[in-house]
C-alpha cells in the first residue's frame, strides 16, 4: 500500500496540506476541539463569523433538531473582529493550519472596513457571508441577488489582502448566477452551502422551536441539495470551489470533490463527533489510496454524468 | 478532561412511569466527575435523534468504576435511550460544563429541585462533606417519586412535596424550603429544576442573604462551547451577555444570571 | 374522551372528509396502495403525474437514498390523460375519497388541453405540476418565475371547471413571490412542496447515482424547509394552502397546519409505510383529542411566533 | 396477498465473509410464498437506511412456519441487518413479486447464479417437482461460496465456479452451463445475478431453443408497484415500455427484457 497521498490544495492561494476545513460557527475559534483532537491535523478553520463590533446574537433556544439535521439561529454571537486578531489569531497560529476569518455585517462598509483592519492580521484568506439567514440585516439580503453579491464582492476586493472567498447562499432560484456574479467581481474562490432556511414548530406550544422563529438548515439532510449546487456551481465558475452541506465521512467529502470542490468544510458533524474532520480526513485517504490515486486534486470535478 | 467515551451499560432500570436510571461502567468519568457535571450522550445510532443529549451525572461510584444517570422520556433522543440494551455501549462525552462549588466553606447546605433537576442534586449531596444537608424534591405526583430512598440516605432531612398532593407536602417545593429557611440558616442552596422554581428559589434565596447556585438547561448543539447555540443571559458589569450553559455552566452563581 | 373531532375541510370547494391526501407520484392510482388499507378512510388522493400522451418517463436507476430522504427521478412516467379517465377514474371512484387530477405538460397548450380534457371528466381538482424537476421541457421551467407560474395559471384557468390548485416548486429564491402570482392569476389554491433538486454520487463508478443525473428530493429531511414555506406562503395569499414535504407523522401534519396548510399530503412516507396515511389521520386525531379541540379547521395558521 | 409484518428473528448467521442467513417466524410468509417472490425490509429503525431493502425469499420451512433470507454486506441497510439480535422483530412487506413458473410441464431444468443472485434459486429448486434438476453458481472466490450442502440437495447436480479458481471451475459460470445444454436438453433456465451473466445466459438460452426466466434487480422505492422508480425496459409489440421490477417482475421471461 502507498503511504504516501498527497492531500494538499492550493485554493487560489490558500495553501492547505489537506482539503478539510472547519466550517465557519460549528468549531469556535479552535479552542474546545483542540481537548478533542491535534489542531494540527486540520487544513484549515473558518472561525464563527465576525463583525465589527462585538455581537450577543438571538435569542436562545438558538437549535432544534430536525430529520437527519439541525436548525440554527446563533445570529453571529462573536467578540468582534478586533478580540479575534488579540485573542484568538495567535492562539491558532500555534497550529499548523490554514486560517479563514468568516465576515458579516449590516452594511457594506462594515464589511469592507473589517477587510481592511483584516488586511494586517495574520490570516489566510477571508470568507465573506452573504448568506447568514439568521440576521435581519445585511447578511443574506447580499446573498440572494446577483447585483448585491456583486456590489459587496468588488467593494469589499478592494480592501482584501488576502485570497476572498464568497460564501453562497443556497435559498436562491439559480445558484449559477449567483456564483458567476461573485467571480465576475472578483471572488478568488467561492464557498457553498450556507444553510437552508427553515422552520420547526412545538406542536404543544404552538411556537416555533427556535425563539427567532426561523433558522438555517444544516447537517446530512442538506447533503444532496448541496453536492447538486457545488457541481452546477464548479461547471459555471472557472475559480475554486470550497463545498459543504452535510459531510459526515470521507466518503461524503469525495461526493463533494468529484462534483468539483477543490476542498470541502465540515460543520454540523462536529457536533456529534468532535473528531469528524480527523475521521473525514482519513476516509478521504482510504479512498484515495483504494484507487491508488497519489494526489488529492485528481479526483477534483471528476464526475462523470450518466448519458 | 473530557473526551469521547464508548461506555457499557452495567444496568438499566424503570424507576418509575417514563423514568429510567442507566448505570455505565467509566472508570474516567466515576474517579473525574464532579458534582453537577453532565455527559453529552448520543441516544441512537447514525441519523437517528441525530444530537447528542445532555444528562447529568446523578451518581459516581469510584470503588466500583460506575456512574448513573437517571432520565425522563421527553422525545426521541430519551426514548431511543431507555431501549437500549444492558451490556451494550454507548457514546458519550464527558465530564462536561462547570460543577457545583461544594468546597468546606458550606457547613449548612440545601438543595432544592424539582422534576429532572433533583438528579445532579444527588451526587452533589453525596459529594458534600457540609454538616447539615437538607433536600427539598419536587415531583409531579407520588407516581413519579424517583431516587427517595438514595436522598434520605445522601441528606439529614429530606422534603417531598407533590403538585397534586399525592405525597409530601401539596403544592410547591419552595413553600417548604421557605418553612426551613429561619430555622436552618443555610450557608448555600444549590437549585436545578424548571425555570420558574428557580426562580422562586433564588428569590428567596437573596432575600435572606443565603449564596445560591443553579443549575440551568437549554437546547446544545456541541456541548463543549463552540458552537455557541446554549445561550443563557448573564451580568457583565451594569449590562448583559449571553454566556454558555454547556461550557459556563450548566452551574451559575444566582447573582450571574439575567431571568426575563 | 370526545370521540367527534370533525377533521373534515373544504379547500376552495374541494371538501375532503379528512385533510390528509396522498402525494402525487407516490401513490400511483391508489390501486396498490388498496391491499394495505381502506381507500375509504383517505381525504383524497393526487393521482401519478398526468401526461397527454402516455410517457415512459426516465431511465433506471430513478431512485437514491439519501440521509432522512430520498431523490427521484422518475420522470412522469404515466398512461397519459384519456387512460386515466377510462381506466382509473372509475376504479378510484369506487371509494368515498377526494380525486385530484395531477397534470403536467411540456407547453401551455398541453396543460389547457389536459384541463379541458378533465373539464367533463369525474374529479374534484386539478393540481397543477409547474415544478416537476425531472423532465427537461415544462414543469419546472414554468415554476420558477412568477411570470410562468401566472401566464400557466391564467390560461389553464379559462378551461379549468374544478378547483384549480398550483403546486409550487421550492427551488426558488423567494416562495412567497410565486404563491402571490399564482394567487393573482387565478389559483383557487396552492400546494407546496415539490421536491428540492438534489444529486448523489455513487463515489466508486465516480458518476451520479440517479441514471437521470439529478432528481428530486423528499422525505423527513425536507420538513423544515417545507414547513418554513408553507408559513411563508400562508401569510402571503388569501387562498388555501395544502402543505407537504417529509410528513410521516400526525405530530408532522399538525406542524403544517399550526404553519398555516389547510390540509396536507403524505410522500415518501408511504414506501416506508404502507399505511403511512391512516398512521397520520390517527394521529392527527389523538393531537385534536388532546387538547379538546371539536374541529381541524380550527388550529389551521394558529402558529404564534416567537417575539 | 403482501402484508405489513413484524417477524421475529429465529436465527442469525454468518455464513461467509459479509454474508448472512436470517431465518424468520413468519406462517403468512412461509406458506404463501412462492419461488422468485421477495420481501421488503426495513433494516434499521427511524431515519437510518429509510427505505425497505427487498431481499429474496431464500428458503421457506412450511413445517416450522419459518423462512431464510441470505444477503451480503453492500451498504448501510444490509449493515444494519446483519447487526440485528435473535430474538428481535424485523418489519417486513412480503411476500412481493410475480414468481418463477415451476409447474410440471417442465421436465428439466437448469438454474443459474452469481453472486446474490442465487438466494432465490435455491427456494425455486426446491419447489420445482421437475424430473432433473442442475445448479450453475458462479461465485467470486472460494470464501463465499455458501450454501453449497443446501443446493447440492435440491438439485441433482451442482457446478460452481469462481472468477479466481479457488474452487470448481475457474471462470464463468455460463461456461459450464454452455457445456451441459447439449447432453441435458433443459425445457427451462432460470437465471438470477449479475446483468452481464442473466445476458450471456439468455443468449445462450435463446440460440439452444430453452424458454428462459430471468429475475432482475432494480433500487426499489415502495416495492408494491406504486412509485414507477423500479422500471426495467420490456417489449411491447414492436416498441418497448419501462415496467417495473418490483410488481411486473422480478421475474420476466427472457424475451420479455430488453437489456441495453
Ligand atoms: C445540563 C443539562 C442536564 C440535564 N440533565 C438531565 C437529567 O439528568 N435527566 C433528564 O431526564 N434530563 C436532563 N436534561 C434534559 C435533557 O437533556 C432533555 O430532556 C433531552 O435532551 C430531551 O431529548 P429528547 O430527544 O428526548 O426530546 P426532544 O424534545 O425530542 O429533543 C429534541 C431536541 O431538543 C433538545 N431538548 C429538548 N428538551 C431539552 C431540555 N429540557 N434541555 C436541553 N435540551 C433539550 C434535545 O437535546 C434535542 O436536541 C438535562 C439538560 C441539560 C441542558
Ligand atoms: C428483487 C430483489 C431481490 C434481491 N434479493 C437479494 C438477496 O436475496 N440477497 C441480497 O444480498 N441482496 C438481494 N438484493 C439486493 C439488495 O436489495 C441490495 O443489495 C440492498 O438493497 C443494498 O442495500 P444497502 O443499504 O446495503 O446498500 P446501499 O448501497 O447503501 O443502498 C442504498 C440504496 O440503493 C438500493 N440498492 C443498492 N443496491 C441495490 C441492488 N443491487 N438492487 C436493488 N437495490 C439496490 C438499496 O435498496 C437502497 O435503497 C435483491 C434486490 C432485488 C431488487
Ligand atoms: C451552529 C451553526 C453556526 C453557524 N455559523 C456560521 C457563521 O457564523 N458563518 C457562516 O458563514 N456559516 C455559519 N454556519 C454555516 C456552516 O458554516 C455551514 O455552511 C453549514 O452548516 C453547512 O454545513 P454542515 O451541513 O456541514 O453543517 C453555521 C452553521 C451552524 C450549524
Ligand atoms: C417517486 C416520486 C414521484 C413523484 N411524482 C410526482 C408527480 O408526478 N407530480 C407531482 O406533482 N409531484 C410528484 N412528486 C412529489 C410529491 O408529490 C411531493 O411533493 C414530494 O415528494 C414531497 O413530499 P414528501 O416529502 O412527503 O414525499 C413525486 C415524489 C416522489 C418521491
Ligand atoms: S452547546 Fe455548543 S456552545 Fe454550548
Ligand atoms: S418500487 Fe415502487 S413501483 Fe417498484
Amino acid at each position: 500500500m502507498n503511504n504516501n497521498v498527497d492531500l494538499s490544495v492550493n485554493i487560489a492561494g490558500l495553501k492547505l496540506k489537506n482539503p478539510v476545513i472547519a466550517a465557519s460557527g460549528t468549531f469556535g475559534f479552535g479552542r474546545e476541539y483542540a481537548e478533542y483532537m491535534d489542531l494540527n491535523k486540520l487544513g484549515g478553520i473558518s472561525v464563527k463569523g465576525l463583525t465589527l463590533k462585538p455581537r450577543q446574537g438571538n435569542k436562545p433556544p438558538r437549535i432544534a433538531e430536525t430529520p437527519a439535521g439541525i436548525l440554527n439561529s446563533v445570529g453571529l454571537q462573536n467578540p468582534g473582529v478586533e478580540a479575534f486578531i488579540k485573542e484568538e489569531i495567535p492562539f491558532l497560529r500555534q497550529y499548523n493550519l490554514g486560517i479563514i476569518a468568516n465576515i458579516a455585517g449590516n452594511t457594506i462598509e462594515d464589511y469592507c472596513e473589517m477587510a481592511e483592519i483584516l488586511g494586517d492580521a495574520d490570516i489566510d484568506a477571508i470568507e465573506l457571508n452573504v448568506s447568514c439567514p439568521n440576521v435581519k440585516a445585511g447578511g443574506i439580503a447580499f446573498g440572494t441577488s446577483c447585483a448585491g453579491i456583486s456590489e459587496i464582492t468588488k467593494r469589499v476586493k478592494a480592501y482584501c489582502k488576502k485570497p476572498l472567498i464568497v460564501k453562497l447562499t443556497p435559498n436562491v432560484t439559480d445558484i449559477k448566477e449567483t456564483a458567476k456574479a461573485a467571480e465576475d467581481s472578483g471572488a478568488d474562490a467561492v464557498s457553498l452551502i450556507n444553510t437552508i432556511l427553515g422552520m420547526a414548530i412545538d406542536i404543544h406550544r404552538r411556537k416555533p422551536i427556535l425563539a427567532n422563529n426561523m433558522g438555517g438548515l444544516s447537517g446530512p439532510a442538506v447533503k444532496p441539495v448541496a453536492v447538486r449546487m457545488v457541481y452546477e456551481v464548479s461547471k459555471t465558475v472557472k475559480i475554486p470551489v470550497i463545498g459543504m452541506g452535510g459531510i459526515t465521512t470521507g466518503e461524503d467529502a469525495i461526493e463533494f470533490l468529484l462534483a468539483g470542490a477543490a476542498a470541502v468544510m465540515v460543520g454540523t458533524a462536529n457536533f456529534v463527533n468532535p473528531a469528524a474532520c480527523l475521521d473525514v480526513i482519513h476516509g478521504m485517504e482510504a479512498y484515495l489510496r483504494q484507487y491508488h490515486i497519489g494526489c488529492v486534486s485528481e479526483i477534483v470535478g471528476k464526475l462523470e454524468l450518466n448519458q | 478532561m473530557a473526551q469521547v467515551l464508548k461506555e457499557k451499560i452495567a444496568a438499566l432500570d424503570k424507576l418509575a412511569p417514563g423514568v429510567f436510571k442507566m448505570t455505565l461502567k467509566s472508570e474516567i468519568i466515576a474517579q473525574t466527575a464532579l458534582p453537577g457535571q453532565f455527559v453529552n450522550v448520543k441516544c441512537s445510532e447514525g441519523l437517528n435523534a441525530l444530537l447528542r443529549r445532555p444528562i447529568s451525572i446523578c451518581n459516581v461510584d469510584r470503588d466500583s468504576n460506575t456512574f448513573d444517570i437517571v432520565f425522563q422520556i421527553k422525545g426521541i433522543g430519551t426514548e431511543y435511550l431507555s431501549q437500549k440494551k444492558v451490556g451494550s455501549e454507548v457514546d458519550i462525552i464527558g465530564p462536561l460544563g462547570n460543577p457545583f462549588r461544594v468546597e468546606g466553606e458550606f457547613k449548612k447546605i440545601a438543595v432544592v429541585g424539582g422534576g429532572i433537576g433533583i438528579f445532579p442534586l444527588l451526587n452533589l449531596l453525596k459529594a458534600s462533606s457540609a454538616e447539615h444537608k437538607d433536600a427539598f424534591l419536587g415531583f409531579r405526583n407520588k407516581e413519579l417519586i424517583v431516587l427517595e430512598e438514595e436522598f434520605t440516605q445522601a441528606s439529614d432531612q429530606l422534603f417531598i412535596s407533590t403538585d397534586d398532593g399525592s405525597a409530601g407536602h401539596k403544592g410547591l417545593i419552595t413553600d417548604l424550603f421557605i418553612n426551613e429557611i429561619d430555622k436552618k440558616k443555610y450557608d448555600i442552596v444549590y437549585t436545578c429544576g424548571p425555570t420558574p422554581m428557580i426562580k422562586k428559589v433564588v428569590e428567596i434565596a437573596h432575600k435572606n442573604n443565603i449564596r445560591c447556585q443553579v443549575s440551568l438547561e437549554q437546547r446544545m448543539g456541541c456541548g463543549i462551547g463552540a458552537c455557541l447555540v446554549c445561550a443563557c443571559k448573564t451580568r457583565l458589569g451594569d449590562e448583559w451577555e449571553y454566556s454558555h450553559v454547556c461550557k459556563d455552566g450548566p452551574v451559575f452563581w444566582s447573582n450571574e444570571v439575567i431571568f426575563d
